[in-house]
């Protein structure tokens, strides 16, 4: 019974992490063309 | 010179579109097939006897009406697209909630021929006798063929500028129409059935028609002028 | 000493017919129209050129109301709030804006309709004023593409506005037709009506023309009386002979 | 800004680590479901904090349709985009508990498919924003929210009438049945917990958007000083 519960309490910060790790690389890809838009 | 009032330019607009469905029969023609195919394949699938039918028969009648009222949308609304014709009428002093009821009576028009049209078919094909009284079926069609139109309009016009705009109008609509689907394959499903009383689906759909239609026409103007 | 009494009429010359203020747009990564910002007196024709993607089309598009613009304001015979004088506006887009299933009577009275007009015979004479028989039963579709811009323009003026906004009418369309539709801009201008035409047929609205407007990548480059000489041959190169 | 940000970020680590020490140590174990009943320590938070996404989303959109301001907009999306994130984590989490509970992953018990059906429609607006050009989306994607907003107490009330007339799984002790006071505390921090960390996300959301937008500008700004 005890799986279940670890289950949902991984699925939980996978989900949430993987959602952080989406927001990183955006964030990253924004930055990337503040920079390029700064050099130019 | 003044600016037309509502009821005229619904009427001008109503009546022209139903000239253009006159004349070019697109949107009927491809609903009236497709719902044609929807009884038969799935009679095949089911092979249902009377009994089975009278409690499939609500949701079938209303996923297949469903997905015609999306193709009827698609087509009026592609006409307003082609030579950018709505601009004409958004350059104009006319009422664009005229618009909007035009093309929704327009719709709710032609969903009923094809209802009108299909019932014997099913009556046919699926061994249909209602045990309820079939008064209550025809207010339940009036009132879920309002709500699939008023919404189903409102996001063609949603829809008609997005990339793949076909595909878009069922997948904004479906979810927000879940409720009234769910009321009208019930209220369907009990009438036909006979065990309970429908009055709750259908009180259910009177006031999501009145609800839904109020929001509409007081954000019409703002998603047709949305550029 | 001060004037105590400004007649109508007066009032109505001075105040411009549409005046544009930093107008700006821009479509995502893209700026069509950047701080475009002039006044346009009324009675004249204006003639708009510049290249293609220039923001020619834009510009009358946010005039007639269809876009808003990104940033800055414009007035429209004397209203920021377009809807007002919408009924004193006519807009000829780039497409035709009719349609094709019905024929040139029939899109004459819904069109006309819809700026409160009911009248057959009105309709049947704009159409007359642009050259086209109002009995013709043909389907706009089956129409060339200069029967379709002439009733297209019919469609624009048959509430007679004051200001009357057209996107590239010529684009292929005969010349004869061309001419004509020019010369009839031209009477409507003498009319005291306040015409826009964005073209790329400059040589076609000369004789008409009172001031040309350049518009170079979003921006107003240049103002001229008439059509001069040298803005003439760059866009010429697509007049059909 | 930035320190800020780190505090802020802090406090919510602090805070979802003491929750989740309250929902695995502290807590004591439910008598009838054992410790697959600790998944609501997760799993309900997670639900509120999703509504509370989609409340926000729905009041960002009505102020952006009567103020038509860049930043309702933009809070518009991240509270729908975090909503979607926390309401798929109850849609995975609940039937996760359902199973070894009730013996079956899915019912279509109201709450459950009430969460369903608010999930497809944020799901629709997400994709709606995504398919539209950047000039008309806030506009739609708003009226679409209103809509969303309208729809969901028909979808309440019709799933419970729905399901009354339908089979149901017995349900063995109800959520709400004898809270131990410790586990009302243990509720409690994760509540709090998760609405921070929502917060907190759609802040960041938030500021990613508002980023993206000025680099938008910029190079609309660029494209006319090149311009052809």
């Amino acid at each position: 019974m005890i799986k279940y519960m670890w289950a949902a309490y991984i699925v939980t910060w996978v989900v949430h992490l993987g959602y952080l790790g989406y927001l990183t690389a955006r964030t990253g890809r924004v930055r990337r063309e503040v920079e390029e838009l700064k050099n130019d | 010179m003044k600016a037309p009032g509502l009821l005229a330019v619904t009427r001008a607009t109503l009546a022209k579109d139903l000239r253009l469905e006159w004349r070019s029969k697109d949107a009927i023609n491809s609903m009236l097939f497709f719902s044609l195919l929807v009884v038969v394949i799935f009679s095949f699938a089911f092979d249902p006897t009377a009994e089975v039918s009278r409690k499939i028969a609500g949701g079938l009648v209303w996923v297949a009406m469903l997905f015609a009222t999306i193709m009827a949308l698609n087509q009026t609304w592609a006409r307003e697209l082609r030579n950018n014709v709505m601009d004409a009428y958004r350059v104009s002093p006319a009422p664009p909630n005229a618009m909007f009821l035009a093309k929704t009576i327009g719709s709710f028009i032609f969903v009923t021929i094809l209802e009108l049209l299909m019932t014997p078919l099913f009556v046919m094909f699926y061994n249909l006798r209602s045990i309820g009284p079939v008064w209550q079926l025809v207010v339940i069609a009036l009132l879920a063929t309002w709500a699939l139109v008023v919404n189903g309009t409102f996001f063609a016009v949603i829809s008609i500028h997005t990339r793949s705009r076909e595909i878009m109008l069922p997948l904004i609509l479906f979810p927000i129409s879940i409720p009234a689907i769910l009321a009208m394959v019930s209220a369907t499903t009990l009438v036909l059935t006979g065990e309970y009383s429908p009055l709750f689906w259908m009180q259910l759909l009177a006031v999501y028609d009145v609800v839904f239609t109020t929001v509409c026409l007081v954000l019409f103007e703002i998603v047709l002028n949305a550029e | 000493m001060s004037f105590t009494y400004t007649p109508d009429s007066v009032a109505a010359v001075t105040t411009p017919a549409v005046s544009l203020f930093e107008i700006t747009k821009h479509f995502g990564r893209f700026a069509a129209l950047r701080g475009v910002s002039a006044e346009f007196m009324p009675g004249k024709l204006y003639v708009i050129l510049g290249e293609n993607g220039a923001g020619k089309s834009t510009l009358l598009r946010i005039v007639a109301g269809l876009l808003a613009p990104t940033r800055g304001e414009l007035r429209v015979l004397g209203t920021g709030k377009l809807r007002e004088v919408a009924l004193r506006v006519g807009y000829m887009g780039h497409a035709p804006l009719l349609y094709d299933e019905l024929d040139a009577m029939e899109n004459m009275r819904y069109f006309a309709g819809l700026y409160g007009i009911k009248d057959d015979a009105l309709c049947a004479t704009v159409l007359g004023r642009v050259g086209l028989d109002a009995k013709l039963r043909r389907r706009v579709g089956q129409y060339s593409q200069g029967m379709r811009q002439r009733t297209s323009l019919a469609r624009a003026i048959v509430h007679d506005p004051e200001l009357l906004l057209l996107d590239e009418p010529f684009s292929n369309v005969d010349v004869a037709s061309a001419k004509d539709m020019a010369h009839l801009l031209g009477v409507m201008r003498d009319q005291g009506k306040t015409i826009f035409v964005v073209t790329h047929q400059a040589p076609v609205m000369q004789p008409v023309a009172d001031e040309c407007i350049v518009i170079t990548a979003g921006r107003l480059t240049a103002r001229e009386k008439g059509i001069p000489r040298h803005l003439l041959s760059p866009y010429a190169a697509e007049v059909r002979r | 800004m930035k320190l800020k940000l780190i505090l802020f970020a802090l406090v919510t680590l602090g805070l979802l680590s003491y929750g989740l020490y309250m929902a695995l140590v502290v807590a004591p174990t439910e008598a009838t479901m054992g410790d697959v009943q600790r998944i609501f320590y997760y799993h309900v938070p997670s639900a509120w904090t999703a509504f509370l996404c989609f409340l926000i989303n729905a009041l960002a959109s009505i102020w952006y349709l009567v103020k038509r301001t860049e930043r309702s907009d933009a809070i518009a999306v991240s509270s729908a985009e975090v909503g979607v994130v926390f309401c798929t984590i109850v849609l995975l989490t609940g039937p996760i508990w359902a199973r070894p509970v009730w013996g079956i992953w899915w019912t279509w018990d109201a709450r459950l498919t009430s969460t369903l059906v608010l999930w497809l429609i944020y799901v629709a607006y997400l994709m709606l924003r995504r398919f539209s050009a950047s000039g008309r989306a806030p506009v739609i994607a708003a009226a679409l929210a209103v809509f969303g907003f309208f729809d969901v107490p028909f979808v309440y009330l019709s799933i419970r009438i729905f399901r009354t007339q339908h089979p149901q799984p017995v349900i063995a002790g109800g959520e709400g049945s004898g809270l131990d006071p410790t586990m009302a505390k243990a509720f409690l921090w994760n509540m709090i917990a998760f609405t921070v960390y929502g917060l907190l996300v759609m802040w960041l959301r938030y500021r990613l958007e508002l980023a993206e937008r000025s680099v938008e500008e910029a190079h609309a700004e660029k494209s006319m000083q090149e311009g052809a």
